[in-house]
């Protein structure tokens, strides 16, 4: 079952800890006029554009101005998503389903190495009870994996066993930050993220923008074997961070449920997950919430390769910047169902599901089923 | 502690502080950097010629927006050109680079040098509003030690009086 | 500038102060007099630390406060930057407090009962509570 | 074109420059609710939220996430914008397309800003480019002022044209409940006298800033018809945007190339020729006193160079031809992240003939405009059945 909107394109930078050599127009260019050349679509035909990217990542109160023109917004329609582009690909979407627009054009970017990451996470805390103690973005994730290992009865090997793993997939990747065939020794024995993550447990400083193109069903017919279609779309909201339990992701649930019922499919029919975690433990908790794994079975998952069907592209963890990491798990979605994915392509994979979380400790989920064409 | 009746209800209005204090490294990129070095080494202004339009751009960029094609061409333009728009500021508000209020009056305009199609945002020497008008000629005036910087340009001084 | 490529740095320093509301400023005011005070839904009976003045599930006003005792047992803890914070499950509270851990009566472990130590001079802040000390057994 | 989409309830708070009775999620709670309760629904009832503010006006990153219990929003789908001024606008146009496209069929949107909280001038200057205009820029002030004196010298309007917008906008505002600034004694005189901040904007000629909300129920067609008597369809939605720096549209203001460009879209969506005869009313989204004006040329309410004779002769005024600004605009009213959405719920009270005392007769076409940025539009055509 399609939604009635294809990706016929996806494009990434390499993500970089510091790509000091670009500015923001310059790095959203690169995407936006290599996905132009590879589609052969030229921005004249392009009316529609949904973006996001993060006005304190930034530094700039609306951060969209730097890539207007780059994205071809000039006397065009587009829109900033503030919160991960998994939203703006949503948006894309819905702006197509609605018959407004033939194509739209989706793109997220961020330099986390121009901002102090550890201060611009610290804006995301309650300004009264919790920003004078001065918690940061990595304190409540590690308090939600010390609370998640707890509840799922399982140690720190479990978590550098999952990073072993996505490590290990990202030496397929070129476009992957951090790549190597760590030792569970050497990933529990590195330096302190935020106890009880290391630093080979959670995603590295990271710039890289991506961009996708998305096209009604008649525009789709001219790419034959690029098109993959949208199949399902579902996002949810979860309670503030202090007002749940962090060791389940009741809204990723949900969002799944919406997104599975959309697409007719179960997770049992999910060939390929690229799921947004960056850090060790989210991988484990989202999957559960997604129906991939049940809880009692998470040690046995992380040790065994999982078939390699889970972030084949090395995820989240091996650096994909904030606003970013949820679009391109779309990204290797796409790649993987339109057989782009080289080095790291997963054969016969015809069903694939694209998670992207924001806020703290993915306060806000959303799930994209991707579906092969029959083509 | 202020005390307010807003909406019917005296309040005892608490308001927790914050100071936003942030630092940024922005990269300037290889537009900025050819447009800096050039104003660095030789004193001399360029702009970005787009192939299709043939507008020249200052500040420069990758693109042009109106036809989406690259720039490629460098051209110089002018240390003259003529006020577009132009202010005195009086309202001493908070500089977001400092925390504190900016020093007032100060002019500021956007000028389009000479060769340029589009303008771009500078100080005026002049901080009297009688003694600056839109199209007036203006000249940058460059500091002694140049570094790189759109201030070593210290400002745009008026050539003509109304 | 790096040795490459060019670089500017800057600032963006804002002051803010914000309005904390009648049910978060009773908290805050109560922490002056060693109190630690949770608002409870007559529907749904969640009772929010800091307190909500509107239930979002019901949609309906909070009116109820209650003091809790400040005890609670210890969710989660993570140390950095020579501080440990924890998250704690006050008794008599469904949200939970993050705030700074220190083991002294016991070693810190999820599970482990905390009780507030309190600054001896407090101004309505969180910061009245120096931190949450692991109570002895 | 997807399915008939229609606003059916709004809600407003009471605007003033600082709300020291609530938080910013019981700010979002207040507006809410009385959205809910003119459209007679529940939280139960509502599919998913569309929210837009400036997180740099709170200094705050995921401020609806923070208000999540605030707007009801446990479980339920939401997406969060910001885009300068045109957030209000932008979110509204959002929620439409996802209800035009059948993937909800209630939805609220929802503008908020508590600027009192912070600095709107300081943060509003970090719009400007970090390299090429952040050290020049003296906030949203500054950028006015300049494009005004580029804008008087096209079109030869004066100080005193000027003063007149300021006195019909603060007029106005003293039919409208929700105004910030209600002056119904306000003079030419007293808007001439009023401090400079830059030239040549003075304080009367500027908008102030706002602590304020707004949230509105938007429906598709059936659902639409039950929940009003006579919603307000969103017949047509453009978004035009500018280049990326300042001084790119060299006469900015006084030729609006995304105002222009924005406008005519939705008109030709609507078949609209002639949109001061067309028009019943426009709620427009104008910053200062010479940007109304300028705004009536790109908006083709009458020739290049005539905004200040517009003004002059009273046609935009409440028992002018055009009306616009009946609520008393954003002269009156300026919480940014809620600013562009007052525009689209005031022309959609005025099309639902629910205006009250600042009710133009018999409207069945409404325009409603935001501004952003460096001077880029969105626009949207409201209309009765």
């Amino acid at each position: 079952m399609s939604t009635g909107v294809a990706i016929v394109g996806a494009v990434q930078t390499r993500y970089e800890a510091k790509k000091a050599h670009q500015t923001y127009n310059e790095l959203v260019y690169e995407v936006v006029s290599e996905l132009l050349k590879r589609t052969g679509v030229p921005m004249q035909e392009i009316e529609s554009m949904v973006t996001a990217s993060q006005d304190f990542w930034d530094g700039k109160t609306i951060s969209s101005m730097s890539v207007s023109e780059v994205v071809g917004g000039y006397l065009k329609s587009e829109a900033k998503v503030a919160s991960d582009g998994i939203q703006a690909l949503i948006y894309g979407a819905a702006r197509i389903l609605a018959g407004a627009f033939e194509y739209t054009l989706v793109v997220a970017h961020c330099k986390e190495s121009e901002g102090q990451g550890q201060k611009i996470t610290a804006v995301m805390f309650d300004p009264y009870c919790q920003r004078p103690l001065g918690v940061i973005a990595p304190t409540a994730a590690a308090l939600q994996a010390r609370a998640y290992m707890n509840a799922a009865g399982i140690g720190t090997e479990t978590l550098a066993q999952v990073s072993q793993k996505n490590h290990r997939h990202a030496m397929k990747n070129p476009l992957a930050l951090r790549v190597g065939d760590y030792k569970i020794e050497q990933i529990l024995s590195a330096a302190v993220y935020a106890d009880p993550l290391t630093e080979l447990m959670a995603a590295p400083t990271s710039d890289g923008a991506c961009a996708l193109l998305l096209a009604n069903p008649e525009k789709a017919k001219t790419f034959g074997s690029r098109v993959v279609w949208i199949s399902g779309m579902g996002n949810s909201t979860d309670a503030y961070w202090t007002d749940r339990d962090l060791a389940q992701s009741v809204a990723l649930a949900q969002a799944a449920k919406r997104a599975y019922q959309m697409a007719g499919v179960g997770a049992k029919d999910i060939d390929i997950a690229e799921i947004s975690a960056r850090c060790a433990h989210e991988e484990l908790l989202y999957g559960e919430a997604l129906g991939l794994w049940a809880r009692k079975d998470v040690a046995k998952v992380a040790a065994s390769e999982n078939g390699g069907k889970v972030n084949p592209s090395g995820g989240a963890i091996t650096g994909n910047p904030a606003t970013v990491a949820g679009l391109t798990r779309v990204a290797e979605a796409y790649l993987q169902l339109s057989d782009a994915a080289g080095a790291h392509q997963v054969p016969g994979a015809s069903v694939a599901l694209a998670h992207g979380a924001d806020g703290i400790c993915g306060q806000t989920q959303s799930v994209v089923i991707l579906r092969r064409s029959e083509a | 502690m202020a005390t307010t009746k807003a909406e019917g209800v005296e309040q005892e209005a608490l308001r927790v502080p914050f100071r936003l204090s942030m630092e940024y490294e922005y990269a300037l990129g290889a537009h900025a950097e050819r447009f800096f070095g050039e104003l660095r080494d030789h004193g001399r202004i360029l702009g970005v010629r787009c192939p299709s339009c043939h507008r020249v751009y200052v500040p420069p960029r990758p693109v042009c927006g109106i036809c989406y094609a690259e720039t490629r061409e460098w051209v110089p333009v002018s240390d003259e050109g003529s006020l577009v728009g132009c202010t005195v500021v009086e309202l001493p508000f908070i500089d977001p680079m400092t925390g504190e209020r900016r020093p007032v009056p100060y002019g500021f305009a956007m000028v389009r040098l000479d060769g340029a199609d589009t303008a771009m945002y500078h100080f005026l020497e002049e901080t009297d509003p009688k003694k600056i008008y839109v199209g007036q000629r203006v000249k940058a005036v460059f500091c002694e030690q140049r570094t790189g910087s759109l201030l070593d340009i210290q400002n745009f001084r008026t050539l003509e009086a109304r | 500038m790096s040795a490459t490529h060019w670089s500017v740095r800057q600032k963006i320093e804002i002051p803010f102060q914000y309005t904390a509301g009648p049910a978060v400023t009773r908290f805050l005011q109560g922490l002056t007099s060693k109190k630690i005070v949770t608002s409870v839904c007559s529907k749904c009976g969640w009772r929010g630390v800091p307190p909500l003045s509107f239930c979002g599930r019901c949609w309906q006003p909070v009116t109820e406060f209650r003091e809790l005792s400040g005890t609670g047992q210890l969710l989660s803890y993570s140390s950095s930057g020579g501080r440990t914070f924890g998250l704690i499950h006050l008794d008599g509270a469904d949200s939970s407090l993050v705030h700074w851990v220190v083991a002294d009566g016991g070693p810190l472990k999820i599970g482990s009962p905390v009780e507030p130590v309190w600054q001896p001079e407090r101004s309505a802040s969180i910061l009245d509570i120096e931190h949450f000390r692991v109570m002895a057994g | 074109m997807g399915r008939k989409v229609g606003i059916v309830a709004t809600g407003q708070t009471k605007h003033g420059p600082k709300r020291l009775d609530v938080n910013l999620r019981e700010l979002i709670t207040e507006v809410v609710t009385r959205a809910l309760d003119d459209a007679g629904l529940r939280t139960e009832d509502v599919d998913a939220v569309f929210l837009g503010n400036m997180e740099p006006f709170e200094g705050f990153m995921f401020p609806e996430l923070w208000s999540v219990e605030g707007w009801g929003g446990y479980l339920k789908p939401s997406v969060k914008f910001n885009t300068g001024g045109t957030v209000g606008t932008t979110t509204t146009m959002a929620a439409y397309y996802y209800v035009a496209a059948g993937l909800y069929d209630t939805v609220l949107a929802v503008g908020f800003e508590k600027q009192s909280d912070g600095h709107t001038q300081a943060a509003i200057t970090t719009v400007g480019d970090p390299v090429w205009e952040r050290t020049m820029m003296a906030g949203a002030v500054g950028n006015f002022a300049v494009m005004a004196s580029t804008y008087i010298h096209e079109s030869g309007v004066t100080p005193e044209q000027a003063a007149k917008v300021a006195v019909k906008a603060r007029r106005n505002a003293c039919n409208n409940e929700y105004a910030h600034l209600q002056m119904p004694n306000l003079t030419v005189e007293e808007v001439l006298a009023s401090q400079i901040l830059a030239h040549p904007i003075r304080k009367l000629d500027m908008c102030p800033q706002s602590d304020g909300a707004v949230a509105m129920v938007i429906a598709e067609e059936s659902r639409a018809r039950k929940l009003a008597p006579r919603p307000a369809w969103i017949r047509a939605v453009a978004t035009a945007h500018e280049q990326q720096y300042m001084g790119d549209s060299p006469k900015r203001l006084a030729i609006m190339r995304s105002q222009i460009a924005a406008s005519q879209k939705v008109y030709k969506a609507v078949g609209i020729t002639n949109p001061r005869k067309e028009l019943d009313v426009a709620e427009i989204y104008e910053v200062a006193t010479y940007a109304e004006m300028a705004m009536y040329e790109n908006l083709g309410f009458c020739e290049r160079g005539h905004g200040g004779k517009l003004i002059d002769e009273g046609v935009t005024s409440m028992t002018g031809e055009l009306p616009v600004n009946p609520s008393g605009g954003v002269l009156s009213t300026n919480p940014i992240g809620a600013t562009a959405m007052i525009r689209v719920a005031e022309a959609a009270l005025q099309v639902m003939g629910k205006a009250g005392k600042r009710q133009v007769p018999n409207v069945r076409t409404a325009l409603a405009t935001g501004y952003g940025g460096n001077a880029w539009t969105d626009a949207l055509i409201l209309a009765s059945d």
